[in-house]
C-alpha cells in the first residue's frame, strides 16, 4: 500500500498558485525562439516513424532508402531536400503530436512516415487540416488512401488492398477450394485477409471458407494454431501476419511439417527479411507474394539501386528501403516538375506522376494518390543451397490495384 | 447492554475462543482479564466485527450484531481503542478525532464542504476531555507514546459510543501516565455515563475501576462476577497459578 | 473433433504452459521473498533470448550452439540480475510497492533501448538443434519434438525448484521468508544475502525461459512486453509468491489457451484475459495460499 | 472551558492563504494571455499538458490520497476518449451528449473494475487493476466494428467553435482549472480527510464507522470520472484515438508523472505532467532514445527523490520554517 507523509495546510494554496505561475512562465519562455529565415529555402521533410521497439527495422530501412534518394537527387543537380526525424514509439498519439511539432515549430513542408497504420491515419488527418502533404511509406492500411484518403496524403507502398488482391490472383490460379484463413489479430492481418477473400470469391466463386484463427501480435508459439488448423483439413491455409510474427510462424510451419499436408500462402513468405533469420529452417513450398526483392526483378535499374544502397549502408535493401526511396524520388521529381517549392503546386505535380524505379515504372495514381507498382508471386524453395523465391511471376500493377471506382465509392460513404 | 453467548473462533485448527460468555450491564465498567494468550484481544476483535465468529451470538442493545462489519457495529454505538497504537499517522491530532466525529455524524461522504468548517466544537470538546487541546495542530506522529495512547482513546470517543471497548489502554505506559488513564476512565464512566469494557494486565487498575470482571482462560469464560468474588474464585487462582507454574 | 487432435492440442498447450511456468516461477519467487513486483522480469527474459542468439551465432549456429546457449544465457542473465539487485534493488527494500515497481519499470525502459543499441533493429533467429527438429506422430496427430523437449524441461525445472525449496537450507529460508517476513528477522538470518540469491535465481529462470523460447520464434525487441502480462496474470492467479500456484495456473493458462484456439479460434486473443478474469473473480486472492 | 473559549482555539486564516490565491490568480492570468505571446505549437503543447495534468491529478486521488496501488488508470482515460469518438463518428447524437456520456461511461467502467478490486489489498489490488484494465484494452483492440480495432478512430468531428488551437487551449485550461478546484475541494472535504484516514489505517477506519471498501470505490469512481473528462479533452486536442491509450505503458507513464511531481502535494501530478510532456518533446528533438532517458530519469527519481520534486520542496520548506521557529 502506498504510504506517505501528507500534511497539507493552507500553504498548499500558496504552492498551488506559485505552481501555476511557474508553469506559465516556463511556457512563455519556451515560445520565445523566433523562426524566420528568408533565403531560397530547400524543401524540408519531417519524418515521423517508429524507431523504437519491434517495428524499428522498417523505419530504419525506409529512412535509409529515403536518404539515398535525397542524395541521388542532389547529385544530379535536382532540388535540395532537408529532413528531420522524430520517433513515435509505435504510439499514434505520439505520431500526431510530433507531426504537429514538425509542422508548427519545425515548419516542415512535407510529412512522411510511419510504420504504425493508426499513426499514419492520425497524421493523415492532421495533414489534411494543416494542408501539409504527407507521404506514407510505412503504414499499410488500405484506409489511408482508401476511404480516409484526401488531397494531402500519398502512399508509396502497396497497401493491404493491393496485397490482398495480388494474393487472390495467385490463389485463383490454383485448384484449392476449402480455405482456412488466419492471421495476426490486428488491422493489418484482418484488412489483408478481408481484401484477399473478397477478391478471391469474385475471381473464383467456388471457394469456401472453412474457418478462421487469429493470434495476438507477438505470439511466440504457433503450434497450437497449426495443430488446430491441421485437424480441420482445409485445402489451403491463407495467412496474413507480419513483422516478427512472420518469422516465428514460418518456423512453426517447418517444425510441424505443415506444408506436407496443407499448402500455405503468406505474404512476404520468400522475402529475405523472412528467410534470412530462418537460416536453413525455412519451410519449402510456402506460397506468397512480394512487392520487392533485391534480386528480382533482375533488371539493370534494380541492380544499380542495390549496388548504391549496399555501398551506402553495407546491406541489401529490403522492401521498406524501396518505399522510402520511392518517397524521396517522387518528391524530387515533383518539385522539379512543379518548378516551385509551393506545396499545392508540388501536390499537383505529384498527382499521376510516373517515375522510373528499381521495380520498373511506378505511378502515383491521380485519383487516390496510391502508388502502383508491380508485384511478384512465387513459392519458397532452396536454390543452390540458399532459400529464396522460386517460380516467380510478375503481376502488373493494373492487375492488382483496386479500381478507382471502388476507392471513390468507399470515400463517399 | 452487551451479551456474548457461547462464542467460538478457531484459527487454522487452534481454538482461540472456545466458549466465551459475557454480559455487560448498562453504565458499568466491566473488565476482561486472563493470562497471556487467553484470547482477550481475539474476543474484542470478534465483538467489534474485525474477526468473524465460527459460532455463538453477540447481542448489543438486544440486537444481533454477530459478524456484522466493524463500521456497522460502530454506527450502532460501540467504539474501541486498540492495544497497539492505531491512529491516522499523516493527520494532525485534531483531524484524527475529527475523522471519527465526521464518520459518526455520517458526514464522511460529504464532498464539498471544507472539513475545516465542520464539527469543530464537537471535536474540540473531545480533545478537551483528553487534555489534547494544546497539541491539536501537531502531526500526530510527533506526539509522545503516552499522548498517542490517549489520542487512541480519544478517536474512539469521537464516535460518541454508548459502549466503549478499551484494549489494554495502559500497555507500555509509565505509572504516571497510567494514573492519568485511570482518572480518565473514571471520568468517562461517572461524568459521561459511558458503559466501558476493558482488558488490562494491570490488576491494580482493574480492581480499581471495574464493577464487574470476566475471566478468560484458554478461550473459555471460567468466571464472571463482582471483583471480590473473582478475587476469591478458586478456578481463577488456578488459571493464573498454572500460567506462573 | 477427433481424439488425436484433442490429445495433441492438450500436449501442445502443456508445453506452452511449461515456458509460462519457467518464466513466472522466477517472478513469483521474487514476489514471495523480496516482496517486489518485478516488471523487469520480461526484460530479463528478452535478454536471455538475445544472449542465447549471440552465443549460438558465435559458435556458428552449429550443433552445439543451442546447448551452449542454454547454459550460458541463463547464467549471464543471472549475473545481470545480481548486479541489478546489489546495485539498485537493495536500496529500496523498505520503500513502498509503488517505488519498487517503478524502479523495475525504469529497467524495462532502459533494457528496451539497450537491446536496440547492442543488437540492432533487425529480427534475430536461432536454429532449433538438429535432434529436436521436425515432429513425431502422436496417435495420428503430430507433435513437434521441440514441444516434447519443453515437456521434459518444465518438469525438470519444477523438480529442481521443489528440491531447492524443500531440501536446501536456502530454500527453507525462502519459504519461511515468503510466509512470514518477521520470523526471518527474528532468526537473525542475513536476509539481504537471501534476497540477492533469490533475485539471481529468478533472473536465471527468466533467462532460461528466454533461451528456451528463442529457437521457436523470432527474437525481437518488444518480446518482453508480451510475456510479462502473461507472467503477471499467472502469478496473480496462482497466488502471489506461491511457486506451485504458478505451476498450476501456468498449466491452466497454457492448456486453456490451446483448447480455446481449437474451439474458438476467432477470438483467441482474449482467452487469457477471460481465464484470468474468471479465476480472479472466483478466487480473488489466487488458487493457492499466497505468501501474504 | 466555555464554547467561546473553544471557538478561540480555531486557527485563524493565515496571510499565506490570501497570498496563495493571489499567486493562483496571477498564474491563471498569465496562462490566459499566453496564447497571444506563444507560437501555435506551444499553445498546442500546453493544451496537451493541461489534458495530461488532469489525468494525473485524477489518478492521484486514489494513488496519493487513497493510497491505492492503482496501476491502470489509462483505461478510464481511453474509455472516455473512445466514448466521444464513437458517439461522434457512429451516431448522429450531438456533441453535448458525447461529452456528457464520456465521463459517465468512464466512471461506470471504474465502478465495475473497482467493485472487484476494492475487495483486495495492496499488491493484489494493483495486479487486479492491471489484469482487468488489460481486459478492457483487449476488448477495445479487438472490437473492430465499434472501435476500428488498432487502426483507431480519426478525424473525429467537433463543433466549429472548438476547432481552432486557441479555443482548444482555453477549453482545456478552463476544464482543468474547474476540475482541479473540484478535486481540491474533494481532498479537503470530509470525504477527502476520511480517504486519507483509510489510506493511513484501514482497520482503524472501519472501527470508527467508515465503510472502507465503499469509500475507496467512490474515490475510484470519481477518479475514473475525471480521467474520462481528460479523455474528452484529449479528443478535443488530437481528434483521434487509438487503443494504445489504454495499454498499460500509458498508465505507467501517468504513475511516473505523479511520482515525479510528488504524491503528497495536490499540484504535484500537474507539475509532473508538465515536466514529462515538455521533456519528452525536448529530448525527442535530439534523440530517438527518449525511453532510455526516461528510464534513467525514473531510476534517479526513485533512488534519490522518491517524494517527488514538489514533495521535496515542501519538505525542505517545512524544515526551514520549523527551524525558524514558526508554527
Amino acid at each position: 500500500m502506498v504510504s506517505m507523509v501528507g500534511k497539507k495546510k493552507s500553504h498548499t494554496l500558496t504552492r498551488l498558485g506559485s505552481m501555476l505561475l511557474i508553469t506559465a512562465l516556463m511556457a512563455s519562455g519556451c515560445g520565445s525562439s523566433p523562426v524566420a529565415k528568408t533565403e531560397q529555402k530547400p524543401i524540408k521533410v519531417g519524418i515521423v516513424d517508429t524507431y523504437t521497439g519491434g517495428a524499428a527495422v522498417y523505419a530504419k530501412d525506409s529512412l535509409d532508402g529515403f536518404k539515398l534518394a535525397v542524395k541521388e537527387i542532389e547529385a544530379k543537380g535536382g532540388p535540395k531536400i532537408e529532413f528531420v526525424t522524430r520517433d513515435d514509439e509505435f504510439k499514434p498519439d505520439k505520431s500526431t503530436s510530433w507531426a504537429k511539432e514538425l509542422v508548427m515549430r519545425e515548419k516542415v513542408d512535407f510529412l512522411a512516415g510511419t510504420t504504425n497504420s493508426a499513426g499514419s491515419l492520425a497524421v493523415s488527418q492532421y495533414a489534411k487540416e494543416s494542408k501539409v502533404p504527407f507521404i506514407v511509406w510505412g503504414g499499410m492500411s488500405d484506409r489511408i488512401t482508401g476511404e480516409a484518403g484526401h488531397r494531402y496524403v500519398f502512399s508509396t507502398l502497396p497497401n493491404t488492398a493491393i496485397i490482398g488482391k495480388a494474393g487472390a490472383v495467385q490463389l485463383s490460379k490454383t485448384s484449392y477450394q476449402k480455405v482456412w484463413i488466419a492471421g495476426s489479430d490486428y488491422e493489418y492481418g484482418h484488412s489483408l485477409i478481408n481484401n484477399l477473400w473478397s477478391n478471391l470469391t469474385t475471381l473464383k466463386p467456388d471457394v469456401k471458407k472453412m474457418g478462421e484463427s487469429w493470434w495476438r501480435v507477438g505470439e511466440t508459439d504457433f503450434t497450437p494454431y497449426i495443430n488446430a488448423i491441421r485437424s480441420a483439413k482445409p485445402d489451403v491455409l491463407v495467412v496474413g501476419t507480419g513483422g516478427a510474427d512472420m518469422v516465428a510462424f514460418m518456423k512453426a510451419v517447418k517444425a510441424t511439417g505443415l506444408t506436407q499436408e496443407i499448402p500455405v500462402w503468406a505474404h512476404t513468405s520468400y522475402d529475405p527479411a523472412t528467410l534470412r533469420p530462418l537460416g536453413d529452417q525455412a519451410p519449402e513450398g510456402v506460397m506468397g507474394t512480394n512487392p520487392y526483392l533485391f534480386n528480382y526483378p533482375d533488371t539493370a535499374e534494380n541492380k544499380a539501386f542495390v549496388e548504391a544502397f549496399k555501398k551506402e549502408y553495407n546491406r541489401e535493401p529490403a522492401a521498406f528501403a524501396l518505399y522510402g526511396y520511392m518517397g524521396g524520388k517522387f518528391l524530387g521529381e515533383a518539385i522539379t516538375k512543379a518548378g516551385s517549392t509551393d506545396k499545392e503546386k508540388i501536390i499537383d505535380a505529384m498527382e499521376g506522376l510516373t517515375i522510373d524505379t528499381p521495380v520498373g515504372k511506378a505511378t502515383l495514381r491521380k485519383e487516390d494518390h496510391q502508388v502502383a507498382i508491380p508485384m511478384s508471386y512465387g513459392v519458397v524453395a532452396k536454390v543452390n543451397g540458399v532459400f529464396t523465391g522460386k517460380d516467380l511471376h510478375t503481376l502488373n500493377s493494373d492487375e492488382i490495384m483496386p479500381s478507382v471506382d471502388q476507392i471513390l465509392k468507399s470515400r463517399s460513404k | 447492554m452487551l451479551q456474548v453467548k457461547q462464542l467460538k473462533k478457531a484459527f487454522d485448527g487452534f481454538q482461540a475462543i472456545a466458549d466465551a460468555n459475557l454480559s455487560v450491564p448498562k453504565g458499568e465498567v466491566v473488565a476482561v482479564i486472563g493470562p497471556n494468550g487467553a484470547g482477550k484481544s481475539t474476543l474484542f476483535n470478534l465483538i467489534t466485527g474485525h474477526l468473524q465468529a465460527d459460532s455463538g451470538h453477540i447481542q448489543f442493545q438486544s440486537q444481533e450484531i454477530t459478524n456484522l462489519p466493524p463500521y456497522k457495529i460502530c454506527h450502532k454505538g460501540m467504539a474501541r481503542s486498540f492495544q497497539l497504537i492505531n491512529i491516522f499517522s499523516s493527520l494532525t491530532v485534531f483531524e484524527n478525532v475529527q475523522t471519527s466525529v465526521l464518520a459518526q455524524q455520517r458526514l464522511d461522504r460529504n464532498f464539498f464542504t471544507p472539513s475545516r468548517r465542520l464539527l469543530i466544537d464537537e471535536t474540540l470538546e473531545v480533545l478537551e476531555i483528553f487534555g489534547l487541546l494544546e497539541l491539536k495542530d501537531r502531526p500526530c506522529k510527533s506526539l509522545s507514546y503516552g499522548d498517542q495512547k490517549v489520542l487512541e482513546i480519544a478517536i474512539a470517543l469521537g464516535s460518541k459510543p454508548k459502549l466503549l471497548l478499551l484494549d489494554e489502554p495502559t500497555a507500555g505506559m509509565s505509572s504516571e501516565e497510567t494514573r492519568k488513564i485511570v482518572t480518565l476512565i473514571k471520568k468517562l464512566s461517572q461524568e459521561k455515563g459511558l458503559t466501558i469494557l476493558i482488558t488490562e494486565h494491570d490488576m491494580e487498575l482493574v480492581f480499581d475501576v471495574a464493577q464487574k470482571i470476566m475471566v478468560l482462560h484458554q478461550g473459555t469464560t471460567i468466571a464472571q462476577g463482582l471483583p471480590e468474588d473473582i478475587r476469591n474464585d478458586k478456578s481463577v487462582q488456578n488459571a493464573y497459578l498454572g500460567e506462573a507454574g | 473433433m477427433d481424439f488425436a487432435t484433442l490429445a495433441s492440442q492438450f500436449f501442445i498447450g502443456l508445453s506452452r504452459g511449461m515456458i509460462f511456468f519457467i518464466v513466472s516461477a522466477g517472478l513469483t519467487l521474487i514476489f514471495g521473498v523480496l516482496r517486489i513486483t518485478n516488471f523487469a522480469h520480461g526484460a530479463l527474459y528478452m535478454l536471455g533470448a538475445f544472449i542465447a542468439y549471440s552465443v549460438s551465432t558465435l559458435v556458428g549456429q552449429g550443433p552445439y550452439g543451442f546447448w551452449l546457449a542454454l547454459l550460458v544465457a541463463p547464467v549471464t542473465v543471472m549475473l545481470v540480475s545480481l548486479v541489478i539487485e546489489r546495485g539498485l534493488l537493495r536500496f529500496i527494500y523498505n520503500r513502498d510497492h509503488l517505488i519498487q515497481m517503478l524502479l523495475t519499470y525504469s529497467l524495462v525502459l532502459i533494457a528496451g533501448d539497450l537491446v536496440k543499441i547492442l543488437w540492432g533493429t533487425e529480427f534475430k533467429s536461432m536454429d532449433i538443434p538438429a535432434v529436436l527438429r521436425g515432429s513425431f506422430n502422436l496417435w495420428g496427430a503430430s507433435l513437434p519434438w521441440y514441444n516434447a523437449f519443453l515437456l521434459i524441461v518444465g518438469p525438470v525445472v519444477a523438480l529442481g525448484l521443489w528440491l531447492f525449496l524443500s531440501k536446501t537450507h536456502l530454500g527453507k529460508i525462502c519459504r519461511a521468508t515468503a510466509t512470514d517476513r518477521e520470523m526471518v528477522d527474528v532468526l537473525g538470518i542475513n536476509s539481504t544475502r537471501v534476497f540477492a540469491m533469490v533475485f539471481a535465481l529468478g533472473g536465471w529462470l527468466a533467462g532460461l525461459g528466454g533461451a528456451l523460447i528463442a529457437p521457436t520464434t523470432s527474437i525481437s525487441m518488444g518480446m518482453d512486453a508480451s510475456i510479462v502480462i502473461y507472467a503477471f496474470l499467472i502469478v496473480v492467479i496462482g497466488g502471489l509468491g506461491n511457486v506451485w500456484g504458478a505451476l498450476i495456473s501456468s498449466i491452466i493458462m497454457g492448456v486453456g489457451e490451446a483448447l480455446g484456439i481449437l474451439f474458438i479460434p476467432g477470438i483467441a486473443i482474449i482467452i487469457p484475459y477471460i481465464i484470468a478474469g474468471v479465476l480472479l473473480i472466483v478466487r480473488p486472492t489466487g488458487l493457492l495460499k499466497s505468501a501474504w | 472551558m466555555s464554547a467561546n473559549n473553544l471557538k478561540s482555539m480555531k486557527s485563524p486564516k493565515k496571510l499565506s492563504t490570501y497570498l496563495g490565491w493571489a499567486f493562483a490568480v496571477a498564474g491563471v492570468l498569465i496562462l490566459l494571455v499566453a496564447p497571444t505571446i506563444l507560437t501555435q505549437y506551444y499553445v498546442y503543447l500546453l493544451a496537451t499538458v493541461f489534458t495530461t495534468a488532469l489525468l494525473a491529478s485524477s489518478l492521484n486521488l486514489v494513488l496519493g490520497n487513497g493510497g491505492l496501488l492503482h496501476l491502470h488508470h489509462g483505461v478510464f482515460f481511453g474509455v472516455g476518449a473512445y466514448t466521444v469518438a464513437i458517439v461522434m463518428t457512429k451516431t448522429s447524437w450531438p456533441f453535448a451528449v458525447a461529452i456528457l456520456l464520456a465521463p459517465m461511461v468512464a466512471s461506470l467502467i471504474a465502478l465495475v473494475i473497482g467493485w472487484f478490486c476494492v475487495r483486495l489489498r495492496g499488491l493484489y489490488f494493483g495486479m487486479l487493476t492491471l489484469a482487468l484494465g488489460q481486459l478492457v484494452w483487449a476488448i477495445v483492440y479487438r472490437w473492430n466494428a465499434l472501435t476500428n480495432g488498432d487502426n483507431g478512430i480519426h478525424a473525429i468531428p467537433v463543433p466549429e467553435s472548438l476547432s481552432s488551437i486557441n479555443s482548444v487551449y482555453y477549453t482545456t485550461l478552463l476544464v482543468l482549472i474547474i476540475s482541479l478546484i473540484i478535486l481540491y475541494m474533494i481532498t479537503k472535504s470530509p470525504f477527502g480527510i476520511t480517504l486519507l484516514a483509510t489510506r493511513d489505517n484501514p482497520v482503524r477506519s472501519e472501527s470508527i464507522g467508515i465503510n472502507v471498501k465503499s469509500h475507496r470505490l467512490i474515490a475510484f469512481v470519481i477518479a475514473g470520472f475525471f480521467a474520462g473528462i481528460a479523455g474528452v479533452l484529449f479528443v478535443l486536442v488530437e481528434r483521434s484515438v487509438a487503443p494504445s491509450l489504454l495499454f498499460w505503458n500509458k498508465s505507467a507513464e501517468i504513475l511516473i508523472m505523479c511520482l515525479m511531481g510528488g504524491l503528497t502535494v495536490f499540484m504535484g501530478p500537474t507539475l509532473g505532467a508538465g515536466i514529462l510532456v515538455l521533456l519528452s518533446m525536448i529530448v525527442g528533438l535530439y534523440t530517438e532514445y527518449w525511453l532510455l532517458v526516461l528510464g534513467l530519469l525514473l531510476l534517479i527519481l526513485v533512488l534519490f527523490l522518491p517524494q517527488g520534486i514538489l514533495g521535496y520542496l515542501m519538505e525542505s520548506y517545512d524544515k526551514r520554517r520549523s527551524m525558524r521557529g514558526e508554527n
